[in-house]
C-alpha cells in the first residue's frame, strides 16, 4: 500500500515535471515548481521522513515559491521559446548523466531493504543510545541538534550568508522604505474593497500561524518540527500580513533596520551555546557540560540553538521577501 | 585551551561575521575583520607548529566521537592550506578598506566585510572538517558567499557572471551531494577516515563507481578545471578589485584541496587512480587546459582578465601534477597550490591598486604605469615573474617539480609542452610588464599617484613571500614533499 | 528488482529533468526553477535510501520498534535550508540582472554583453593606433 | 674576510652600487663617481680571489637550497674567474668610456642607464661564479632581462623593434632549450653540480648526451648560434657603451662561458670525446663561423659588421670547446679574454667615432684616420687581435685552436679557421686602411685637424688596445690560469 | 459505539470522495474559468472536507481528533478564501464569464479598467502577458 502510494506520487511528480519542461509561461512553471514540492512533501511523509516533509512544504511549496512570484512580479512572466541548438547539448549531458546514474542504480541496496549498511553502521548508536545520551525522543533533533550540531550551526551560516547576500545586492529597509508608489487613490480604495475577504481571512489566520510556530518551535523535541519550520512558519504569517496590507503597513511592524540585526543575533546564539560549552571546559558545541548533569544540559543546549536557528531563520525569511518585494514597488 | 584550537580558528572569523553584519561604520567593521582574521592566520600558523612533526590533531565537535559526531582533523595537508587561506586572506583584507573607500556606502562596506568574513570561516571550515557531508555544507556558505561578493563588481557583467557561476557552482555541490550520498549509501558512514576504511570492500559496487564520477565532475566545476572553467574568466574579471585577488588565492584552492582529500584519501589512489584510471581523463583535460587558457591569456587586452585565464592554466597544472601520480608530481601540485596562490592573490592586489588609481584594468589604460606608480609595479613585476616561473621564486619551485614528475614518468614531450607553456607565460605577462615600463602614459593618467599604503605594503608583502618562498621552500615543497610520501607510501 | 529500484529510477528522472531545464532554458529565473527541481529530486534519493520497509518516523515512542533512518532526514533538511538559500540569493542576482539589463533572457544578455565587449575592443584598439 | 664572503660581496657590490646611484639621479657627478668606484672596487674583489684558486682551492657559499640536491651555490674556479677578471676589469673601462659617450651625446635616462648597467654586471658575476647550472641559468635570465632597458635605451620605434627581436630570441632559446635541457640533465644525473668530469657521464648513452649538448648549445642563445644569432645584430640599436658591454664584457661572452661550463663541467671533455656528441655543435660552429665572416663583409654598417664578426668569433670558442681536448679548451678559453679585449676596442672605437663625427657607415670614414688617429690606430690593433696575427694577444687563441683541431685530427675545421681567419682580414683591415690611406669625402676639411672624442672616450679605447698587445707578452702568466682549466675538464 | 462511528466515518469518507470525483470531472468539463473554479471549490471544501472528518471520527485519540479538527477549519478558511482570491483577481483583470450577457460584459470593460495590487503578482491570479511589463522594478 505505501509503495504504491509512493509510486503514484512519483509518476505525479513526473508529470508535474515535464509540464514545468513544456511550459513558457513561467508564472504557470512557477506555481507548478511549488505544487511540485508539496508532492514531495508528500512523498517524504510517505517515506517517513516527518522533519523533512515539513520543511520542504513550508519552504518549497511556501516561502521559496513566495520568492519566484516576487522575483516574477519584477522580472516578467514568461519565458521566449528556446531555440534549437539549446537543446541538443543538454539533452545529451541529461542522457548520459542518467546512464550513469541508472547503471549505477542496479548495485543500490533495495529500496526500503533492512540490511543496507546505510541503516547498520552510525544510525544504530541514534536510535538506541540518543534516549539516554541526549534527550529528545524525536531523534532527527536530537541528531540534527547535538550529533550533528555543527552542520546545523553551517546550515544557519548558509541562510544568513544567503541574507546578507541579498541584503548586499538589493538591500533592505534602507533603499526605499516608506515610499510606496502611490497609487490613484480610487484604486487604492477599489483594491481594498476586493480585498475584504482576504482581509477577514488573514485577520483570523495570522495569529494561529503565529502561535503555531512557537508551537513547533518548542515542541520540535518531540515531535517534527525544530527551529527551522518555526522560523519558515514565523515568517510565512509575516509575509502574509505583508501581502494582504501591503510592504509599508509590515514594514511598520518589523522595521527593517531593526529586524537586520536579528539574523546575527540568532546566528550568535548558537554559537555562543558553542562558546560557553567551550569555556567550561567541552568541546565546540558539547552541550553536556553546560549544567551539571549532561542530559540536562543536551536539553538546554538543544532548546537554545534552536531558538538561535528559528530566530536567524525567521528573520532571514521575512528579510529576502521584504527585500525583493521592495524591488517591485 | 590548546587543544581548541581548531575549534577557535574556526570561530574567530565565524563568529566576528554577525558582529560584523550589525556595525554600521563600516571602518570598526573593517578593523573587527582585519583583527579576526589576522588572529585566525597566528592560531594557524600555531596548528601547523603542532602538526609539523606529522602529528594529527583531532577534534570532536560536540564532543561526539567520529563517526557519530562530526569530527575536525588537521594534518600536514590542511595545516599547509589554512596558513594559505588566513594569511593570504588577511592579506587581502587588510587591503580591501582602501579599495572600498568612496565606492560603497560605510553601512553596505560592513555587509561587505560580514560576506568576506563569512567566505573566510566557510573556507576554514571546509578545511579541517572530516567529515563529507560537512564538506558540502560549508562549501555552500562559501559558494554563496562569493557569487555575492562577485556580484558587486561594478560593471553589470558583474552580475551575468555571478549568476552563470551559481548555476555552475549549485550544479557542481549537487553532484557532490549525489556523490556524499552515494558514498553514505553504499559504506553507512559519512566521516572520512571511516569512509577510507570501509571503501576498500566496495570497490566493485556501480555506486561507489559513480560517486567518483559524479565527485570529479562536481569539484571539477568548482576548481574550474578545462573544459568546466567557464564561469571562471568573467567571474575573476568583474568581481570588484580586491575581492578578485581573494578568491583567486583562495577559493579555488581550497576546492583542489577538497579534490585532493576526496582522490586520495577517502576513495584512495588506488581506487581512483589505478582501478577507474582517473589520470586518463584528467592528464589530457590539464595538458588542454594548459595551453588553451595560455593561449587566450595572450590574446586578451584586459589585464584581469589576462590573469584570469592564466589562473585557468595554473590551475591545470596543479592537476595535472596530481593526475601524474608520482611523488614530485603530487609535491609540485600541492606546493604550486601554496604558491599560486600568493602570487596570484597579489598579482590582483597589485592590479586593484592600479585600477584604484587610473580606474581601468585594460592594457592602453595601464600604459607607463610603471613610471607613475613604480612601487605598485614593481611588486606586480616581481610576482609576475614568480608566475613565469623564474627561479629564485616560488612559481619556479613548483613548476620545477611539475617537470621533475613529467620527467621521471619519462613524458619528454610533456615536459616539452610545459616549457612551451611557461614561454606563454613569459609573454602574456611581458606583456603587462611592457605596457607598464615602456610605453608612455596616456595624458588622462599622467598625474597618477602611487597607491595608498595599506594597499602597498600588503602588495610587497606578497612579493617578498613570493621570493622568500623561492628561496626557503620547508614550508611549501617540504610539507607537500611529506604529504606526497605519505599518499603513495601507503599505496 | 523492479520495485527495489523503482523509486531510484523515478528520482533520476527526476533529477535528469531539473538538470535539463537549468541547461536548455534562457531565462534567468526558469534555470533556477530547474535547479530547484533538480535538488529537490536529490533530496527525494536520499529519502528514499534512508527509508526501512515498515518502519516508521523516527520518534521514540516504546511501542515501536523499527524506525527509518534519522540520519538523511537531517542531511536533507540542511540540504533544503542550504536550497532556499541558493535559490534566494539567485532570484536575487537575477532581478539585479533585469535592472541592469531590463531582460533575463541569456541569449540577450549575451548579445549585449558581447557588444559590449566589442566596444571596449574597438576602442583599445583606437588607443593603440594613436600613439 | 673569507673567500666565501668575498663571492658574495661580487654579486653585491654592483648591486648595492646601483641602486646607490639612482638615489643621486639629479647630481650626475656623483653619480658616476659612484659607478667607478663600484667598478674599481669590484675588480679588486675579483683579483683577491686569485691566491685561492691559484693554489687550487674553489670557494663557494651555498645561498639557498630550496629543492634537495638543488641549491642556489657560488663557487670560484678558473674559468669562472677569468670570465669575471675580464667582464669587471672591462666593466671599469665601460663605465669611463660611458661617461664620455653618453655626457657626449646629452643621452636621456642616464640614471636607468647606469642602474641597468650595475645590474648587468652583476648577473655577469652571477654567470661567472654560478656554482651549478641552475644558478647559472637565473643569472643568464637576470642578465638578458637587465640588458633589455639599455637595448632599447632610445625608446623610439626600431630601438622597440630591436629590444623585441633581442628579448624574444634569448627568452626563447633559453626557456625552450635550455632550460628544458637543465631540467633533463637533473632528472638524469639528480644534481646540477658543476663537478670536475662532469656528472652526466654515468648517466647518459651517446644518442642522449648529443641531444643534451646541442640543446645546451642552442639554448644558450646569447652564444649566437646560427640560426639565432640574429639578436645580435638587432641589438646593435642600442647606444654604443651597450654594444661594447653586449659584445666583449657580458653577454656573449656569458654565452660562450656557459657553453664551456657546460662542456667543460657537466658533461666532461672526456664523455664529448668517447661519444662523439659534441658533432652536430661543432659543424653548426664551423658553419657559422665562416658564413658569419662572409656576412660581415657585405656590411657597410660598422656596427653591423663588428656584429656578425662576433658572431663568427664566438664559434671560434665552442669549436674549441667541441674540440673536446687540453688545446681545444686552452684555446676556447684565451679567445673568451682576447676576443674580449680585441672587440671591446673596436667598438670603443665605433663609439667614438659616431660621437665625434656622427657617422655610422664604413663608407663614410675614408681619411678620418687624419683626424682621429688614436682612435683609428687602436681599431687597426684591434683588428689585428682579432685576425689572431702576432704580437697580439689574439694569436694565442688561434694558435691553441689550431693546434686542438690538428690533435682532433679534424682537417676540415683547420681549413675553416684558417679561410675565416682570412675573411677576418677582409673586412676589418678595410676600416682603418680607408681612414689612413683614402681621402677624405669632403676635401674642405683639413686632413691635419685633429679632432678626437672626448677624452673619457678615447683613453678607455687607447688602453684596451694596449691590453691586447700586453696580453700576448704576458699571455704565460695568464696560461697559469687557464692551465688550470683542462685539469678539471677529465675526470679526476 | 465503535460500530456506529465507523459507519458515520464511512459514510463521510464515500461522500468525500464522490465530491472529490465530481470536482475532477468539473474541473475537465466546466466551460470557462469561473465555472472552473467552483468545480474546484468543491474539492476543497466537500472533497476535503469530508474526507478529514470522515478520518477525524477514526482517529486513535482525542490529540489527533482535534489536530485533524484544526486542520479542517484551516482548510475551509484558506482554500475558499484563495479560491475566491483568485477568481476576484481574474475578474478584475477583465476576464468575464462566459456564461454573463454581452451588455454586462461591455459595461464591466468600461469602467473598471485594471486594478493592480500592492505586491502584483503575488495575489494576482493568471493576468494577461502585457501586465508583467507594468510589475517591472523602476530599475536603481
Amino acid at each position: 500500500m505505501e509503495f504504491l502510494i509512493n509510486s503514484l506520487l512519483l509518476l505525479m511528480l513526473v508529470a508535474t515535471v515535464f509540464a514545468i519542461v513544456r511550459l513558457k509561461r513561467l508564472m504557470i512553471g512557477v506555481m507548478l515548481m511549488g505544487f511540485f514540492s508539496l508532492l514531495s512533501a508528500n512523498i517524504f511523509m510517505v517515506l517517513d521522513a516527518v522533519d523533512v516533509a515539513f520543511t520542504e512544504a513550508a519552504v518549497g511549496a511556501g516561502v521559496s515559491t513566495i520568492f519566484f512570484l516576487a522575483a516574477l512580479a519584477i522580472v516578467g512572466r514568461t519565458s521566449k521559446p528556446q531555440n534549437a541548438t539549446r537543446t541538443f547539448v543538454p539533452l545529451a549531458a541529461v542522457i548520459i548523466t542518467g546512464a550513469l546514474l541508472v547503471y549505477a542504480s542496479f548495485d543500490m541496496p533495495y529500496f526500503g531493504s533492512h540490511d543496507a549498511p546505510a541503516h547498520n553502521h552510525v544510525v544504530p548508536r541514534y536510535l538506541n543510545d540518543s534516549p539516554n545520551e541526549v534527550g529528545p525522543p524525536n531523534i532527527v533533533t536530537s541528531v540534527l541538534a547535538s550529533y550533528r550540531g555543527y552542520d546545523t550551526l553551517g546550515e544557519v551560516g548558509v541562510v544568513f550568508t544567503a541574507f546578507i547576500g541579498v541584503f548586499l545586492l538589493l538591500g533592505a529597509g534602507t533603499r526605499k522604505s516608506g515610499v510606496e508608489r502611490p497609487a490613484p487613490p480610487n484604486v487604492q480604495a477599489e483594491s481594498m474593497r476586493q480585498k475584504v475577504v482576504l482581509r477577514e481571512v488573514s485577520d483570523l489566520l495570522i495569529a494561529p500561524v503565529l502561535i503555531f510556530a512557537l508551537y513547533v518551535q518548542w515542541h520540535g523535541d518531540f515531535g517534527p518540527g525544530g527551529g527551522f519550520q518555526a522560523g519558515v512558519i514565523f515568517a510565512s504569517g509575516v509575509i502574509l500580513y505583508a501581502l494582504i496590507y501591503g510592504i509599508v503597513p509590515a514594514q511598520k511592524v518589523f522595521p527593517p533596520r531593526k529586524l537586520a540585526y536579528f539574523p546575527g543575533i540568532g546566528f550568535l546564539l548558537y554559537a555562543l551555546v558553542g562558546v560557553v560549552s567551550m569555556m567550561r571546559g567541552g568541546n565546540f558545541l558539547d552541550y553536556g557540560v553546560l549544567v551539571h548533569d549532561p542530559l540536562h544540559g543536551q536539553h538546554y543546549g538543544i532548546l537554545i540553538i534552536e531558538l538561535g536557528v528559528g530566530i536567524t531563520v525567521a528573520a532571514v525569511m521575512i528579510n529576502i521577501f521584504f527585500s525583493l518585494s521592495e524591488r517591485s514597488l | 585551551m590548546i587543544e581548541q584550537l581548531p575549534a577557535i580558528q574556526l570561530l574567530l572569523t565565524l563568529l566576528a561575521a554577525p558582529i560584523c553584519s550589525m556595525l554600521r561604520n563600516g571602518d570598526h567593521a573593517w578593523r573587527l575583520a582585519t583583527a579576526a582574521t589576522w588572529l585566525s592566520t597566528v592560531v594557524a600558523i600555531m596548528l601547523l607548529i603542532q602538526v609539523w612533526d606529522g602529528g594529527v590533531i583531532s577534534y570532536q565537535m560536540g564532543g561526539w566521537p567520529p563517526p557519530w559526531g562530526i569530527e575536525v582533523r588537521i594534518d600536514e595537508l590542511n595545516a599547509l592550506v589554512l596558513l594559505l587561506v588566513t594569511l593570504f586572506g588577511s592579506l587581502v583584507i587588510t587591503a580591501l578598506r582602501e579599495s572600498l573607500r568612496g565606492v560603497m556606502r560605510h553601512q553596505r562596506q560592513s555587509l561587505y566585510y560580514t560576506t568576506f568574513l563569512l567566505c573566510f570561516a566557510a573556507l576554514i571550515g571546509i578545511t579541517i572538517t572530516a567529515d563529507a557531508f560537512n564538506v558540502f555544507v560549508f562549501l555552500e556558505v562559501s559558494s554563496l558567499s562569493t557569487y555575492a561578493l562577485i556580484a558587486r563588481g561594478r560593471d553589470r557583467r558583474a552580475l551575468t557572471a555571478s549568476f552563470r557561476y551559481l548555476i555552475m557552482g549549485t550544479i557542481g555541490a549537487t553532484f557532490i551531494l549525489i556523490a556524499i550520498g552515494f558514498l553514505y549509501m553504499v559504506t553507512g558512514t559519512l566521516n572520512m577516515q571511516d569512509l577510507s576504511e570501509r571503501l576498500p570492500a566496495h570497490w566493485d559496487n556501480r555506486v561507489i563507481q559513480a560517486s567518483l564520477a559524479f565527485f570529479t565532475v562536481g569539484i571539477a566545476l568548482k576548481v574550474a578545471v578545462f573544459p568546466l572553467h567557464y564561469w571562471l574568466p568573467n567571474a575573476y574579471t568583474y568581481a570588484p578589485k580586491a575581492t578578485t585577488a581573494f578568491l583567486a588565492a583562495t577559493a579555488t584552492k581550497v576546492s583542489l584541496y577538497v579534490m585532493i582529500r576526496f582522490l586520495f584519501d577517502v576513495y584512495g589512489i588506488e581506487f581512483a587512480f589505478e582501478k577507474m584510471q582517473l589520470s586518463t581523463i584528467l592528464v589530457p583535460l590539464s595538458i588542454a587546459g594548459i595551453l588553451i587558457a595560455s593561449l587566450v591569456a595572450i590574446f586578451q587586452n584586459d589585464a584581469k582578465r589576462l590573469l584570469a585565464w592564466s589562473s585557468v592554466a595554473q590551475l591545470s597544472y596543479m592537476v595535472l601534477g596530481l593526475a601524474l601520480l608520482n611523488a614530485s608530481g603530487i609535491t609540485a601540485a600541492i606546493s604550486h597550490m601554496f604558491n599560486h596562490a600568493m602570487m596570484k592573490a597579489g598579482l590582483f592586489l597589485a592590479l586593484a591598486a592600479m585600477i584604484y588609481r587610473v580606474n581601468s584594468s585594460k592594457l592602453h589604460d595601464l600604459a607607463g604605469i610603471g613610471r607613475t606608480m613604480p612601487l605598485t609595479t614593481g611588486a606586480f613585476a616581481v610576482m609576475g615573474v614568480g608566475l613565469i616561473g623564474v627561479p629564485m621564486t616560488a612559481g619556479f619551485v613548483s613548476k620545477w617539480y611539475l617537470i621533475s614528475g613529467t620527467l621521471d614518468k619519462g613524458w619528454l614531450p610533456l615536459a616539452a609542452l610545459l616549457i612551451v607553456s611557461s614561454l606563454m607565460a613569459v609573454v602574456y605577462i611581458g606583456k603587462i610588464i611592457d605596457v607598464a615600463y615602456f610605453k608612455p602614459a596616456p595624458p588622462q593618467h599622467a598625474d597618477v599617484r602611487e597607491a595608498p599604503l595599506s594597499m602597498l605594503i600588503p602588495c610587497w608583502i606578497f612579493a617578498l613571500l613570493t621570493i622568500y618562498f623561492g628561496l626557503d621552500t620547508r614550508i611549501t615543497a617540504g610539507l607537500a614533499g611529506r604529504v606526497a610520501q605519505s599518499y603513495l607510501g601507503v599505496s | 528488482m523492479i520495485a527495489g529500484l523503482f523509486n531510484y529510477w523515478i528520482v533520476i528522472v527526476l533529477m535528469m529533468a531539473g538538470l535539463y531545464i537549468v541547461m536548455s532554458s534562457g531565462h534567468l529565473v526558469k534555470k533556477i526553477v530547474g535547479l530547484n527541481i533538480f535538488q529537490t529530486a536529490v533530496f527525494i534519493l536520499f529519502i528514499s535510501m534512508g527509508k526501512i520497509a515498515g518502519g516508521t518516523a523516527p520518534i521514540i515512542d516504546s511501542a515501536i520498534t523499527l524506525y527509518s533512518n534519522p540520519l538523511t532526514h537531517v542531511l536533507i533538511l540542511t540540504a533544503i535550508v542550504v536550497g532556499v538559500a541558493t535559490t534566494a540569493l539567485g532570484l536575487a542576482i537575477a532581478v539585479r540582472i533585469h535592472e541592469a539589463y531590463d531582460t533575463v533572457e541569456e541569449d540577450e544578455i549575451t548579445a549585449m554583453d558581447a557588444q559590449s565587449l566589442h566596444e571596449e575592443n574597438t576602442a583599445s584598439l583606437a588607443a593603440e593606433s594613436d600613439k | 674576510m673569507t673567500d666565501s664572503t668575498l663571492l658574495l660581496l661580487a654579486l653585491l657590490v654592483p648591486l648595492a652600487g646601483g641602486l646607490l646611484l639612482t638615489l643621486q639621479s639629479n647630481s650626475p657627478n656623483t653619480r658616476d663617481v659612484i659607478s667607478l668606484v663600484t667598478a674599481t672596487l669590484l675588480f679588486l674583489i675579483v683579483l683577491s680571489l686569485y691566491p685561492a684558486v691559484l693554489s687550487g682551492d674553489t670557494p663557494s657559499i651555498v645561498l639557498a637550497e630550496p629543492i634537495k640536491g638543488l641549491s642556489f651555490s657560488l663557487e670560484a674556479e678558473p674559468l669562472g674567474l677569468l670570465f669575471a677578471t675580464i667582464a669587471s676589469g672591462l666593466w671599469i673601462l665601460t663605465t669611463l668610456y660611458g661617461m664620455g659617450y653618453m655626457r657626449g651625446n646629452n643621452e636621456t635616462n642616464q640614471t636607468r642607464f647606469f642602474f641597468c648597467f650595475a645590474i648587468s654586471i652583476s648577473a655577469a658575476m652571477g654567470i661567472a661564479f654560478a656554482g651549478n647550472l641552475m644558478t647559472l641559468f637565473v643569472f643568464y635570465e637576470m642578465l638578458t632581462l637587465a640588458t633589455y632597458p639599455l637595448v632599447t635605451h632610445k625608446g623610439n620605434e626600431d630601438a622597440r623593434r630591436g629590444g623585441r627581436i633581442y628579448l624574444g630570441i634569448l627568452m626563447f632559446t633559453s626557456i625552450g632549450f635550455l632550460l628544458f635541457a637543465t631540467l633533463w640533465t637533473f632528472n638524469l644525473a639528480g644534481t646540477l653540480d658543476f663537478q670536475p668530469g662532469g656528472i652526466l657521464r654515468e648517466h647518459v648513452g651517446p644518442g642522449t648526451a648529443m641531444i643534451l649538448l646541442t640543446l645546451f648549445a642552442f639554448g644558450t642563445g646569447k652564444a649566437a648560434l646560427m640560426p639565432f644569432h640574429r639578436w645580435l645584430p638587432a641589438a646593435m640599436v642600442a647606444p654604443t657603451p651597450v654594444s661594447a658591454l653586449l659584445h666583449a664584457v657580458a653577454v656573449v661572452k656569458a654565452g660562450v662561458f656557459t657553453i664551456l661550463k657546460i662542456t667543460i663541467y657537466i658533461f666532461g671533455i672526456d664523455l664529448i670525446a668517447d661519444t662523439g656528441a659534441g658533432t652536430i655543435v661543432m659543424w653548426v660552429a664551423t658553419f657559422t663561423l665562416v658564413v658569419a665572416s662572409i656576412v660581415a663583409l657585405t656590411k657597410d654598417n660598422l656596427k653591423a659588421r663588428l656584429a656578425y664578426s662576433t658572431v663568427g668569433q664566438l664559434s671560434y670558442v665552442i669549436v674549441g670547446a667541441m674540440l673536446a681536448n687540453a688545446a681545444g679548451i686552452i684555446g676556447a678559453t684565451m679567445q673568451i679574454a682576447m676576443h674580449a679585449m680585441g672587440k671591446i676596442t673596436l667598438f670603443f672605437c665605433a663609439g667614438a667615432i659616431y660621437v665625434a663625427t656622427h657617422k655610422t657607415e664604413i663608407s663614410d670614414m675614408r681619411g678620418l684616420g687624419y683626424r682621429m688617429p688614436f682612435t683609428f690606430a687602436a681599431f687597426f690593433i684591434g683588428s689585428l687581435s682579432i685576425i689572431g696575427l702576432p704580437p697580439l694577444g689574439g694569436s694565442w687563441a688561434k694558435w691553441h685552436l689550431l693546434m686542438g683541431s690538428i690533435e682532433a685530427t679534424q682537417w676540415i675545421i683547420v681549413a675553416a679557421l684558417l679561410v675565416s681567419s682570412l675573411l677576418n682580414i677582409a673586412y676589418l683591415i678595410p676600416v682603418a686602411a680607408r681612414a689612413f690611406y683614402m681621402a677624405p669625402d669632403s676635401p674642405d676639411k683639413g686632413p691635419t685637424t685633429i679632432a678626437e672624442a672626448p677624452l673619457l672616450c678615447v683613453v678607455p679605447l687607447c688602453i684596451t688596445a694596449a691590453g691586447s698587445v700586453l696580453l700576448f707578452f704576458f699571455g704565460d702568466s695568464l696560461n697559469q690560469l687557464i692551465s688550470l682549466i683542462p685539469l678539471r675538464a677529465t675526470q679526476p | 459505539m465503535s460500530m456506529a462511528l465507523d459507519i458515520v466515518s464511512l459514510i463521510l469518507l464515500c461522500a468525500g470522495s464522490f465530491f472529490c470525483i465530481t470536482a475532477g470531472v468539473g474541473l475537465m468539463r466546466m466551460p470557462d474559468f469561473y465555472t472552473r473554479a467552483h468545480a474546484a471549490s468543491i474539492l476543497d471544501s466537500m472533497g476535503a472536507g469530508l474526507i478529514i472528518l470522515g478520518l477525524t471520527l477514526q482517529a486513535p485519540s482525542y490529540l489527533v481528533a482535534i489536530k485533524l479538527l484544526f486542520t479542517f477549519f484551516f482548510l475551509m478558511i484558506t482554500g475558499l478564501a484563495a479560491i475566491h482570491a483568485l477568481a476576484q483577481s481574474v475578474n478584475v483583470a477583465g476576464v468575464n464569464p462566459k456564461l454573463a450577457n454581452i451588455v454586462q460584459r461591455l459595461h464591466k470593460n468600461l469602467n473598471d479598467g485594471r486594478t493592480r495590487s500592492i505586491t502584483g503578482a503575488v495575489t494576482d491570479g493568471d493576468n494577461s502577458p502585457t501586465d508583467s511589463d507594468n510589475n517591472r522594478g523602476d530599475g536603481k
